[in-house]
């Protein structure tokens, strides 16, 4: 019925370690839906966000899961922000029967493919491609990992080691630092007196990568310097400031969105949603919230071509998602793959002048 | 029995009245009471003894006096001024110091900083000579002015405490049982010393279950039973009481 | 009701464990829905931890800021064993137990010498390290993402579902409250007490204070590595998360919030703050506010703990009201 | 290779440095009541954010500092009045759980007051790295040292010859009787918390502009610590100090030769190891209960 | 044959020797009184007999076993048991139940038993209350049984100490000071007390400043000073050996009245 509202679920790190990622999700999706009901909702039917904070604690997002399934009857669910609360809440999505976007990086969420869940963001996988590809461009072969050992650049850490060989390039020295360290110099300066090595990769989010760049800097390294996806705000120029100078990173158009060609097809999306997103906010987007707008796109164009919430049908419609244009890239999904993102929705981005900029 | 030894005596008239005074007081642990509205007074310059079996309430009084253990009715003056309202450290500044039950040392500190501290309340330039004569009534303070208080023997300790009250040049000294654990000859030393403060001013409110020396040297006693005073007379006449001699000195 | 009755009734062993299990059987008629359960269990799995800590922290005094690392190791125990190499998941459940308990018995001898703060970090100590090495052995424990476990099987029939689990952990709990009550109420609880009122003179009674220091940390550890085994193999999924130091916290404020030295304070409290935080989550932003709020304003006026504060209320009460007019 | 060892030590002398600054803090309120505070993080935390955010108002460094060091100092007093000295004589372990529930309260106050991101600091003294022998160390790293150095020695004077501190410790030992001898422990208790919120919001200060800050910083820099503190023994001045620098020095080795992925537990090995041969900690005093 | 035999006993305390090469032996069946002035290391003999410390030099015999270095549980299960100076009371407890501690070794301590409540455990336990109120009854406590222990006054934890102490049926009874904060009627009482626990085969082993006591209830007198032995002997003796009269007694307690 036109009356009732469509319910959408959300559970993500507002607060705690990732809350970098959780806080611009849950911004993005609040003003979205406000805006789409100003608008007059999807369906004729108003839309009504539920969200609960899990931080990043995967026992409070079991709980979230069963509370937006059982207690609120939501119809979809966007989210979650890790891929630690993502993994741990699969089975129940699976077994509920619901369909859910997750906001997770890592591509242990959608491979192998699960029935109900999908993801926005790129794999870290695709990360480590998208570096490595740049690195043998520049001729890099011996490098050296620093990662963070949240799941994040836990997770990312084993994807690049295990595709370094692919690309002709050896990881000489791996070192790791814990999510609230505040001096990362011991493990680089292992890194710096380690021979030979041309470029150094730091995946890993929040802080530490900041931490990292300065300490990098501090040190006099001269190697060349890659940071993952996972800093792709710009809190992280902010932070490790001139220190930033050189670094380079895989993100999304959408930290770019200037600088596109005005005749790239996703100028105008990531123009747009950086425009209301810093004007309603008034902070620096991020690729996060990118992700939770992209999200959320697909959930309600799916709602809207299933032409109603019926779950098995939205799910249908997802998956058949095909050209959508988002903050991330275009979006093909299909049966077997339920992100649909392709290497080319990446771009390698240089910082100069404390400003991100497009390398190709 | 001497009938005036019955009737509460007053005490030696000083001009500006009773230093201490004690009126009705009530005190509470909880929900059980434990001092049923105690009277007495102490005039300046007066040693008085209070004893009492144990459980009768003596601590529970002295801890009233000092400001310790609330009051939930009747009042306490101190040269004529109400001090219920005042806090523990206010009385203090005000001239009361207590020996209490137990010792209460100020454990890993050395016995020196535990004396010092004594005279917390006082301005520390005058405190030195003090220091001295404590040292010189317990000499064997002296020797282990270093050492932490909590490692010295009962008595030691003991000593310590008094020593420590007689820091902060009391006014009103009130004595929770001093003799305790200390050794016969230091016993009668500690009766002398009080009886030689009482000599010098100090008033002083004296609990001891060695009724019979506290009462010989006290101007006045008072006795109490399950939180009541049930008798007072002057030091003298209550150690020819037949009930004290029969309750509490058991001759 | 003859005198005989009543007096059993009133008896915190029968009357208190009848009452819990009332509690536990009336409790799903007012749970709507699975989330509910899931709430309900959640509370249950950390009482029985709470129960068990308990007896260490209310009854004899020792401090443990690591108990999150028992359970955590108790739910890795559960999920290594059976994912990695194949045991059923009750093999796996007992071996667990028993490394707990071995590694406790261990460390506790030079553990529990200390006393106050130093044992707090000790055990705080020990607890991160365990969450360390679940976080970092990623090969076996899925490192910070985690790991799935499978159901618990029972004569061959899965267990699944809230409803199952709620039976299963409720069962589980009151067993360990009667357990705990019977450890008070006998000699060697009455020795855990000697040991927190005074150890010299517990060791001149004839207790051996060593032997019942180490004796109740490895109880309390055994019962937090089961209830964690339980507790992975109802999510069907461990996670490094919990095994943290804030778990730890929040086990300790869960004891000490309901009352320590009360075996059904150890479950009121768990019960609470396991509760209260889904019922501020409509505060959003203010959550964490509220919470921190309701913390200090319920150990500021029941500095004792809720369970036993109310009883004193309530008997005062009585007494009052039975008592005759002045 | 000595290079490389001078940097692991400068590293480690830099965090440690860090977390004894931190310990100090914990030694104030321990020292006039046995209690640990769990909120000592949250001061760090707030004489950060506070800067922070006042310097984002367009106040100068210097006088965004001193209202942030105020506005600490006030909250650590508002926190004694009204949650602390209610519950006093409740006992030392439901003190600590109404400190840990003003740190949950303090946090979630600072993410809606300020926010949930990340923040720099400008160094106080420009940020090109010092060069010694091959290793580099940062300008701002020297202030935290210093830092700790002064507060340290102020601390060791107040405890070990000021009258006040010492019947601060006189109030831990035994408050009844420090009351008997007139100490107003109502007071001692209030400063001890001001003293404290007062270190620890310069703690925060001066680690801004090298760890960055946030609403929840507080959270690692108060268990690391707590973990200093109770290893040079709690309560002792230098023993915090030493403790914090024997942290900070364990981990950054620990890091550097044996394992980045283990460094913290490396550290924990090492504060266990030390409790097992010396139970009250490097300084702390023995008990001196007798029976 | 003698039940507590001291040899070449020694304990120092930072350079300082609060027991000095002590010897000196007890025969059974008899009260002992060992005195001395404060800090003579009266206590820190008992801490040394007892187990709560370990001696610096020598060996402590019980029953002609050498019991140096034994933990005080050991020490109560072959029938050593004591009172504290500083009174060491479960004050987590109520009265009784600080006895019932006192009986822990005569009851079932099997944990089986005790978590699921087999072997009669209650029947047990309320035999051990029955006992624990007769122990109190005996020294005089009858009226505090279910209190809580924090609420009672000084003199009356002293007979609680004393109460439980016998719970754990002892042949050998240190008693540290149990006359101090009594009054000299509660004395009397005491004295009565020891004289009976005595006559009931257990050897008492007695540190006390109140010279009224010691003269009257002792069978020996132990005089310690420096930690060293002063003076031994029947209480006649040591109460007119010079050196004691000078070192402890003075000049008004030598009589054997109380105080002045
Ligand atoms: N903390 C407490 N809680 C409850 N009741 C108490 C407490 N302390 C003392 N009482 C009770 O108050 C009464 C008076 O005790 P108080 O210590 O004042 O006696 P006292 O005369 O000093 O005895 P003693 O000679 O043994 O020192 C006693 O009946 C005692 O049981
Ligand atoms: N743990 C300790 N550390 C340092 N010195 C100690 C310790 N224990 C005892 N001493 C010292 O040993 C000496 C003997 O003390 P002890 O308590 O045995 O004396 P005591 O004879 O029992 O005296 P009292 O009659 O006063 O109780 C004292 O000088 C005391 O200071
Ligand atoms: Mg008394
Ligand atoms: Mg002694």
């Amino acid at each position: 019925p036109a009356s009732e509202t469509i319910r959408i679920g959300t559970f993500l790190s507002v607060t705690g370690p990732a809350s970098f990622l959780g806080d611009p999700e849950l911004k993005t999706l609040r003003m979205y839906i406000e805006s789409i009901n100003k608008d007059g909702g999807v369906l004729g039917r108003k839309l009504e966000l539920v969200h609960y904070d899990v931080q990043h604690l995967a026992d409070k997002a079991k709980t979230a899961i069963k509370r937006l399934i059982e207690d609120d009857k939501v119809d979809v669910i966007i989210g979650p922000s890790t891929t630690g609360t993502t993994m741990a809440t699969i089975p129940l999505v699976e077994r509920a029967g619901i369909p859910m976007i997750s906001l997770a990086g890592a591509v242990v969420i959608i491979n192998p493919v699960k029935k109900w869940v999908f993801k926005t963001p790129h794999t870290d996988r695709m990360a480590c491609a998208k570096i490595f590809g740049d690195m043998k461009k520049r001729g890099f072969t011996r490098i050296g990992m620093i990662s963070g050992t949240g799941g994040f650049g836990k997770s990312m850490r084993g994807q690049c080691k295990g595709l370094a060989a692919d690309f002709g390039i050896s990881v000489l020295a791996d070192e790791t630092y814990g999510p609230k360290d505040s001096d990362m110099t011991p493990q680089l300066t292992k890194i710096k007196n380690t021979k030979g090595l041309q470029a150094v990769l730091n995946p890993g989010f929040g802080q530490g990568p900041a931490i990292v760049t300065k300490n990098f800097r501090q040190l006099g390294m001269g190697m060349s310097l890659y940071q993952s996806h996972g800093v792709a705000s710009k809190k992280y120029i902010e932070l490790a400031g001139a220190a930033a100078e050189g670094v380079r990173l895989p993100a999304a158009a959408l930290l770019v969105a200037d600088q596109l060609a005005d005749n790239d097809p996703q100028k105008v999306v990531v123009v747009g949603y950086k425009k209301a997103f810093e004007k309603r906010w008034g902070s620096a987007v991020s690729t996060f919230g990118g992700h939770a707008y992209d999200g959320l796109q697909l959930a309600i164009s799916a709602i809207a071509r299933a032409g109603s919430t019926d779950k098995e049908k939205v799910r249908a419609e997802i998956e058949k998602t095909s050209g959508y244009i988002g903050t991330g890239g275009i979006v093909h999904m299909s049966p077997d793959d339920h992100l649909g993102l392709s290497l080319s929705a990446f771009r390698m981005l240089e910082i100069k002048n404390g400003e991100w900029t497009l390398v190709d | 029995m001497a009938p005036e030894a019955r009737s509460p005596t007053s005490p030696a008239t000083s001009p500006a009245g009773p230093l201490l005074e004690v009126r009705g007081l009530c005190s509470h642990y909880g929900r059980i009471q434990a001092l049923h509205g105690v009277d007495l007074e102490i005039a300046a310059g007066e040693l008085v003894a209070l004893v009492g079996a144990n459980g009768a309430g003596k601590t529970t009084l002295l801890r009233a006096i000092s400001g310790v253990q609330p009051v939930t009715s009747g009042d306490i003056l101190l040269a004529g001024e109400s001090v219920v309202g005042a806090s523990a450290s206010r009385r203090v500044r005000s001239g009361i110091a207590q020996v209490p039950e137990g010792r209460q040392m100020f454990g890993p500190m050395s016995v020196e900083d535990n004396l010092m501290l004594g005279a917390y309340t006082r301005d520390q330039r005058q405190v030195a000579t003090d220091l001295d004569g404590v040292y010189a009534m317990f000499p064997m303070l002296r020797e282990r002015h270093r050492q932490a208080a909590g490692t010295l023997s009962g008595g030691q300790q003991q000593m310590l405490s008094i020593g420590r009250a007689l820091m902060a040049r009391p006014r009103l000294l009130l004595l929770d049982e001093p003799s305790m654990g200390l050794a016969p000859n230091l016993v009668e030393e500690i009766f002398a010393t009080v009886e030689g403060l009482k000599e010098s001013g100090t008033t002083i409110f004296l609990v001891e279950q060695n009724a019979y020396a506290a009462l010989s040297i006290a101007d006045r006693g008072y006795v109490m039973e399950t939180g009541r005073v049930v008798l007072s007379a002057a030091g003298r006449a209550l150690l020819a009481d037949e009930k004290v001699k029969a309750a509490y000195l058991g001759l | 009701m003859s005198q005989a009755l009543k007096r059993k009734l009133a008896d915190p062993r029968t009357g208190g464990l009848l009452g819990l299990a009332a509690v536990i059987a009336v409790l799903p008629l007012f749970l709507p829905n699975n989330f509910y359960y899931d709430v309900a269990i959640g509370a249950g799995l950390s009482a029985i931890v709470c129960v068990g800590l308990n007896l260490l922290i209310g009854y004899a005094g020792q401090i443990s800021l690591g108990h999150a690392g028992f359970v955590g190791l108790g739910a890795y125990s559960s999920a290594v064993l059976t994912v990695e190499f194949g045991w059923h998941p009750l093999a796996a459940m007992t071996a667990g137990a028993l490394g707990v308990g071995i590694l406790a018995f261990l460390v506790a001898r030079p553990i529990l010498r200390l006393r106050g703060h130093y044992l707090a970090m000790a055990t705080l100590g020990l607890g991160i390290i365990i969450s360390i090495v679940v976080n970092t052995e990623a090969e076996y424990t899925g490192g910070p993402d985690g790991m799935t476990v499978p159901s618990l099987m029972f004569f061959g029939r899965e267990l699944y579902g809230e409803a199952v689990w709620y039976w299963i952990v409720g069962a589980a709990l009151l067993f360990t409250v009667w357990l705990s009550l019977n450890l008070i109420a006998s000699p060697v609880g009455r020795a855990l007490r000697a040991v927190h009122g005074s150890e010299p003179a517990a060791e001149i009674a004839g207790v051996d204070t060593a032997h019942y220091k180490v004796l109740v940390f490895v109880i309390s550890a055994v019962i937090a590595s089961l209830a964690g085994s339980l507790g992975a193999h109802y999510a069907g999924f461990v996670s490094p998360a919990n095994v943290g130091f804030f778990r730890s916290i929040e086990l300790v404020t869960m004891v000490v919030l309901g009352g320590m030295a009360s075996t059904y304070g150890a479950v009121v409290g768990a019960a609470i703050l396991t509760v209260l935080p889904q019922l501020l989550t409509g505060l959003e932003d203010y959550e964490h506010i509220a919470f921190g709020l309701i913390l200090m304003l319920t150990v500021i006026f029941m500095p004792r703990g809720l369970v036993p504060s109310f009883f004193t209320i309530a008997r005062n009460r009585l007494a009052s009201a039975g008592a005759p007019p002045p | 290779m000595f290079a490389e060892f001078l940097q692991f030590l400068l590293s480690g002398v830099t965090v440690g440095a860090a977390y004894g600054l931190v310990a100090l803090g914990f030694s104030i309120i321990y020292n006039a009541s046995h209690v640990i505070n769990f909120a000592q993080g949250e001061f760090v935390m707030l004489g950060g954010m506070s800067t922070v955010f006042l310097m984002a108002a367009g106040l100068p460094m210097p006088v965004a500092v001193v209202l942030a060091v105020l506005v600490t100092v006030v909250l650590g007093l508002l926190l004694e009045k009204l949650a602390i000295e209610p519950a006093r004589g409740a006992g030392v372990v439901p003190l600590i759980i109404i400190t840990i529930g003003a740190s949950i309260f303090l946090r979630g106050v600072a993410q809606v007051a300020m926010d949930r991101e990340f923040h720099a600091m400008p160094p106080f003294t420009g940020d090109a790295p010092i060069m010694i022998a091959g290793a580099t160390i940062l300008p701002q790293s020297l202030w935290v040292f210093g830092g700790m150095a002064v507060m340290g020695m102020l601390l060791w004077y107040f405890f070990a010859r000021a009258r006040f501190g010492k019947a601060m410790l006189a109030t831990a030992y035994n408050p009844l009787a420090a009351r008997l001898i007139g100490v107003n422990t109502r007071l001692v208790l209030l400063c001890s918390f001001g003293l404290s919120a007062l270190l620890g919001s310069v703690a925060g200060i001066l680690l801004a502009p090298i760890t960055f800050t946030s609403y929840d910083v507080g959270i690692m820099l108060g268990l690391k610590g707590f973990c200093a503190a109770i290893l040079g023994g709690m309560g002792h001045g230098a023993g915090a100090v030493v403790g914090g620098l024997i942290v900070g020095i364990a981990e950054a080795m620990g890091a550097g030769y044996i394992s980045s992925e283990y460094k913290d537990a490396i550290a924990f090995i090492i504060i266990l190891l030390v409790l097992f041969f010396m139970p009250n900690g490097l300084f702390g005093k023995r008990t001196t209960e007798r029976v | 044959m003698t039940l507590l035999k001291v040899e070449a006993l020694s304990r120092e305390f930072g350079g300082i020797l609060a027991v000095d090469s002590l010897h000196f032996e007890i025969a059974p069946g008899s009260i002992h009184s060992i005195i001395g002035p404060n800090g003579a290391g009266k206590t820190t003999l008992f801490n040394l007999v007892t187990g709560v410390y370990a001696p610096s030099a020598g060996r402590v015999h019980f029953e002609g076993r050498d019991i140096t270095g034994l933990a005080p549980h050991r020490l109560a299960a072959m029938g050593l048991s004591r009172t504290f100076q500083n009174l060491q009371i479960f004050f987590n407890m109520t009265a009784l139940e600080n006895v019932m501690v006192g009986l822990h070794l005569t009851l079932d301590r099997r944990l089986g038993a005790a978590l699921f409540r087999l072997g009669g455990v209650a029947r047990k336990e309320r035999r051990a209350r029955d006992a624990a109120a007769e122990l109190m009854r005996f020294v005089g406590l009858e009226a505090y049984l279910d209190v809580d222990a924090d609420a009672m006054p000084y003199g009356a934890l002293k007979g609680l100490e004393l109460a439980r102490a016998l719970a754990s049926k002892p042949r050998l009874l240190l008693l540290d000071e149990p006359a101090a904060g009594l009054n000299p009627v509660e004395t009397e009482e005491v004295a009565g007390l020891i004289r009976k626990i005595a006559q009931s085969g257990v050897t008492v082993v007695l540190v006390e400043h109140d010279m009224r006591l010691v003269m009257g209830v002792s069978d020996h007198v132990l005089v310690l000073d420096y930690g060293r032995k002063l003076a031994e002997g029947t209480v006649d003796e040591v109460r007119a050996n010079p050196d004691v009269i000078a070192a402890y007694l003075g000049s008004g307690a030598a009589g054997g009245t109380h105080g002045a």
